[in-house]
């Protein structure tokens, strides 16, 4: 219940936030996609420090004995994490690869900048 | 035996994922026949489905995708709606692929085509799923499927325009997908669970019990707003009309009338089975989306009355109609709920019929799409004149078409909506007073009696499969137009077993 | 040891914050890519403090590979690498050329 | 006067001419209604044009002004639901429940793999994993879609490359790095159930050893070790492995479909444990580093062969 305890969380939101900001307000298209990245990972991070636990280890249980899962931490935001990652560089690659086939036909990364040439294009 | 029908909605979403790969591996057009038959078995696959629903007890069942129950592993679930809206998608996906047959073979360079039944057969998949799923993760792995996928759909028209559309719709949907994530994410950590009933038992306990309550109505705000971004609510909507108006028609077809379609019933089976409609009233999203939806009827409109280009005009009634949509959700009384489940039923039929015919159309005007290039083009191409009238009858609501069902369902519910009744009636009345302008105004300009000039330009032939398939969206369209009444029995059914069975 | 893993943790935090706006801040296509892959690097670090080394191999291996080199491939199609080598290259002739004049 | 204008309007509207905003070009065709030379068509179409324009304008900046009160309103919001959240590190959160002790405490004995997270993404939730490698795969195929330039002629490159395989160091190093890279990555992938990693970290570093022997010997050395047939097949394979395997464990998991699984989850800790994921781990890392691989020599030469 405390802004200073949690930290990790808030700089994952602020991370997030950036990432935001820059995936909405900047001209630049490659900026566009870094912006995308970081509120990606912002995301991620938030996540996985939800499944972290003090003093807790690595979730790789040893293969005979009882495991107490307390001396562990929690595997699920690992696992989501993961996906989460393979998901992002998926779609980063496709956003880089129409921002290659635009530069080429448009010689400009804005967006805007590219609908009036489209626009004048069509005239 | 009868128990074997319940693995067909798992058979469907694997099958579909598989068929990607298949049509990724084949040469050529054989592809395309991997995907229409694809499409045929899930709809038949569907159709079994909800039969042993209706035939069952509960009308709903559970299947586990794996050896572990609930808590523990995934599971996909299928009640009435489900199983009724995958089958709708699917059809309309058929008959848009089939219909814009001949669009595509001229837009899409020969050697892409094979990837754009590739990935048809994606988002066939990933829809499947988003209907079936019972873990919100899942959801999400399969709405960045869709989004990814239908972007291909269309950039693979392969134009400059095509290209920024895609640009933009891209950008609007990671925009969404990002809110969705952090949505699902803050929910997990309040809660530590991501399957759909277990979540909605941590949810009850959660808004009871009161400690949670301010992060539980930021995480449901972000979902929903999430999904609102990607269906195109009112002020997301700027997507729209370039997205729809640049890729080939069967896109657009499918774009507008099953993938938009497939993130709203997303968001319905969450607040329905993962928020619970009690918690979801009690937060207050339901006024800011009744307002929005409201505020998209009339601006939508507006918007294309000013418009020149005949699919930017669709596009934009599309974002008034996703209007109607929200604004029954935001009223939030059964009979309105069922008006905004018949309206995505309708508007999905309706829709794909308009976006193909005035692919027709344009065809007929020499590729042109502006309305001074459209005069008098329904004289060369009947059938699609024909469909895009009677496409036009059932969005301004005529009786006996698809369209007029869920208005009337609409101004039935404003009575029970209390104060917000007012603001329905006139935002219905407004709103049909300009759909019947735009309509008439297009159905007047493609109808205009032949000139002189221009009348001695040849008939372009219609391909039978465009115009078997535009004959058959008319038959479903007029068919559900006369039956309504045991389609929104069932879902009001289904709504039911939303509700309260778990 | 107690009290430097905290601290460490911190530190790393705040050059996250600190690459994440300055990505946002440059100019240059070229700097916001390789502070954007040192972004990634110190993820990965922080990965492994929150014991999920999966993550760490992945954030590595993805974010700080497979993605910086996409991105350096997307800049030098787009002949934005080669801009930046020509304006040194100019800008280096420039100083000799002054350096020869005050010869 | 008024109806008059307003209903010449409507009908040049219904006909498609003019929209009813654009009053300008309106005025100026009841001006001279009569005869309208191209000149004054021209003027018209122009003023329309600028006009849009200016629209198109407009709306940006209104949209982005809405847009800086809307971010600003977003970190608001985030950090105070940061404020109510549960406690970081500590083990009193909800997270921390029946799930996760189910997880750790069952998962060796019911999956086989002592890795928890990789019996979870490839046993418990194998349903998401088959979505992630299927979102890899579209992903390959919208950047064939945008990239692939086969069929066009193959345009010499402005900027011939540098040939790095004569460079001494380079040349060394790159002896030295990729086996050694290649064997990581390989051990990865196939302990993915013993440590950590796995399909998606030991694909990507494979990925990542075969991008960086592209880059040091040449992308044609490179596409014969590594062709496009060689890609497409193996990618096939793996995910229709992927699909098979998967259903058949979906399939068996319901009793009432009265088959059960044949497989085993083995001794855990053998380096032959833990049924299906092993080889699922396989598959995953050789569509990941399939896919990494296709990414790279997409950018590199718009084709794959």
């Amino acid at each position: 219940m405390n802004l200073l305890e949690n930290y990790e969380e808030l700089v994952a939101m602020i991370l997030f936030v950036i990432g935001f900001t820059m995936l909405v307000f900047s001209k630049n298209l490659l900026k566009k996609i870094i912006g995308l990245n970081i509120m990606d990972t912002g995301v991620y991070l938030f996540l996985a420090s939800m499944g972290y636990i003090k003093d807790a280890l690595t979730p790789i249980v040893p293969a005979e004995g009882e495991v107490n899962p307390m001396d562990y931490i929690n595997p699920i935001p690992s696992g989501l994490v993961l996906t989460g990652i393979v998901v992002s560089v998926s779609v980063s690659a496709l956003t880089l690869a129409l921002c290659v086939r635009l530069y080429k036909k448009y010689h400009t990364l804005d967006l805007d900048e590219m609908y009036m040439h489209m626009k004048k294009e069509e005239e | 035996m009868m128990d074997f029908l319940m693995n067909f909605p798992f058979i469907t979403i694997v099958l579909s994922l598989f068929s990607a790969v298949v049509a990724f591996a084949f040469k050529g057009s054989r592809a395309r026949f991997v995907t229409y038959f694809l499409l045929l078995a899930g709809a038949v696959m569907s159709c079994f489905v909800l039969a042993y629903n209706l035939s069952s007890e509960t009308g709903y069942f559970v299947y586990r995708m794996g050896h572990y129950d609930a808590p523990i592993g995934n599971e996909i679930s299928a009640g009435l709606l489900e199983p009724f809206f995958v089958l709708i998608f699917e059809v309309v996906m058929l008959l848009s692929v089939l219909g814009g047959k001949r669009r595509i073979f001229s837009d899409i360079p020969e050697e892409k085509q094979k990837l754009f039944y590739v990935m048809i057969n994606l988002c066939h998949a990933a829809l499947a799923a988003l209907c079936y799923t019972n873990d919100i993760f899942t959801a999400y792995v399969f709405v960045e499927i869709c989004t990814i996928a239908s972007c291909s759909l269309l950039m693979a028209s392969d134009k400059g325009k095509s290209l920024i559309a895609a640009t933009r719709y891209m950008i609007f949907s990671l925009i969404g997908s990002g809110f969705l994530l952090i949505g699902i994410i803050l929910i997990y950590s309040i809660t530590g669970h991501l399957l759909f009933t277990n979540l909605y038992e941590a949810i009850t306990l959660l808004w009871r019990d009161g400690s949670y309550n301010f992060p539980l109505t930021v995480a449901i705000g972000l979902i929903v707003s999430g999904l609102c971004v990607k269906s195109g609510l009112f002020p997301f909507h700027f997507w729209m009309p370039d997205t729809y108006g640049t890729a080939t028609p069967a896109a657009s077809a499918i774009l507008s009338g099953v993938i938009s379609k497939g993130y709203i019933f997303l968001l319905f089976k969450i607040i329905f089975r993962v928020i619970g409609f009690d918690v979801f009233l009690a937060t207050g999203v339901q006024n800011i989306l009744f307002v929005f939806g409201i505020l998209g009827m009339v601006v939508g409109s507006v918007s294309a009355i000013r418009t020149k280009n005949i699919k930017f005009m669709i596009a934009f009634s599309s974002a008034a109609q996703i209007g109607y949509i929200y604004m029954g959700l935001g009223l939030g009384t059964r009979t309105a709920l069922v008006a905004s489940l018949f309206q995505i039923i309708s508007h999905s039929l309706t829709k794909s019929m308009l976006f193909i015919s005035a692919g027709g159309l344009c065809d007929a005007a020499g590729g042109k799409q502006d309305f001074a290039s459209l005069r008098s083009c329904a004289h060369k191409n009947k059938v699609a004149g024909a469909v895009f009238l009677a496409g036009a009858l059932s969005m301004v609501g005529v009786p006996i078409f698809a369209g007029f069902i869920p208005k009337l369902l609409f101004a039935a519910s404003a009575f029970e909506g209390g104060a917000k009744m007012f603001f329905v009636l006139i935002a219905l009345a407004v709103s049909t007073m300009l759909n019947v302008m735009y309509f008439m105004r297009t159905a007047l300009t493609v109808y205009y009696p032949l000139g002189a000039e221009n009348g001695a330009q040849a008939k372009t032939r219609a391909c039978a499969s465009f115009a078997v398939c535009t004959i058959v969206f008319i038959a479903l369209n007029i068919a559900v137009g006369l039956n309504s009444q045991p389609i929104s029995s069932l879902l009001e059914k289904g709504i039911e077993l939303f509700m309260n069975v778990r | 040891m107690e009290l430097l893993i905290p601290i460490f943790r911190m530190i790393l935090l705040i050059s996250l914050l600190v690459c994440a706006v300055a990505t946002a801040l440059s100019k240059k296509p070229m700097t916001m890519i390789i502070i954007f892959t040192a972004y990634s690097i110190i993820m990965s670090v922080v990965w492994v403090l929150l014991r999920s080394p999966d993550l760490a191999i992945t954030e590595a291996a993805v974010g700080a590979g497979v993605t910086g080199v996409l991105f350096f491939l997307t800049l030098r199609k787009l002949h934005l690498i080669d801009k930046d080598k020509e304006e040194e290259l100019r800008a280096a002739n420039e100083s000799k050329e002054e350096k020869n004049d005050e010869k | 006067m008024m109806k008059n204008k307003f209903s010449e309007k409507f009908s040049a509207w219904l006909s498609g001419e003019v929209d009813l905003t654009e009053k300008i070009a309106e005025e100026k065709r009841t001006e001279a209604p009569s005869r309208i030379s191209k000149k004054e068509e021209a003027e018209e179409t122009k003023i329309i044009r600028s006009l849009e324009k200016k629209e198109i304008k407009l709306s940006f900046k209104e949209y982005k002004v809405l847009s800086v009160v809307f971010c600003v309103i977003l970190i608001g919001i985030l950090t105070a639901t940061v404020y109510f959240l549960p406690t970081f590190a500590s083990s009193d959160v909800p997270a921390v429940n029946e799930v996760y002790e189910h997880y750790v405490a069952q998962g060796r004995d019911e999956t086989g793999a002592v890795n928890t997270v990789a019996g979870m993404i490839l046993d418990y939730r194998a349903f998401d994993t088959l979505g992630e490698s299927f979102v890899l795969f579209t992903a390959t195929c919208a950047v064939l879609i945008l990239m692939d330039d086969k069929h066009k002629k193959p345009k010499k490159e402005m900027h011939e490359t540098v040939n790095y395989s004569r460079d001494p160091i380079v040349k060394s190093m790159a002896a030295i790095l990729i086996p050694l890279i290649l064997v990581f990555g390989a051990y990865i992938l196939v302990n993915g159930h013993l440590s950590p990693g796995g399909g998606f970290s030991g694909g990507a570093i494979l990925g990542a050893g075969f991008i960086l022997y592209a880059m040091v010997y040449g992308d044609e050395q490179a596409l014969k070790v590594l062709s496009e047939r060689k890609i497409k097949v193996v990618t096939i394979c793996s995910l229709s492995f992927y699909c098979l395997a998967k259903s058949y464990s979906f399939f068996t998991g319901n009793e009432f479909n009265g088959v059960h699984s044949v497989i085993s989850a083995g001794t855990p800790g053998d380096i032959l444990s833990g049924g299906l994921i092993m080889p699922l781990n396989i598959a995953v890392g050789l569509v990941v580093c399939c896919t990494m691989y296709s990414f790279y020599m997409l950018f590199k030469r718009g084709r794959m062969n």
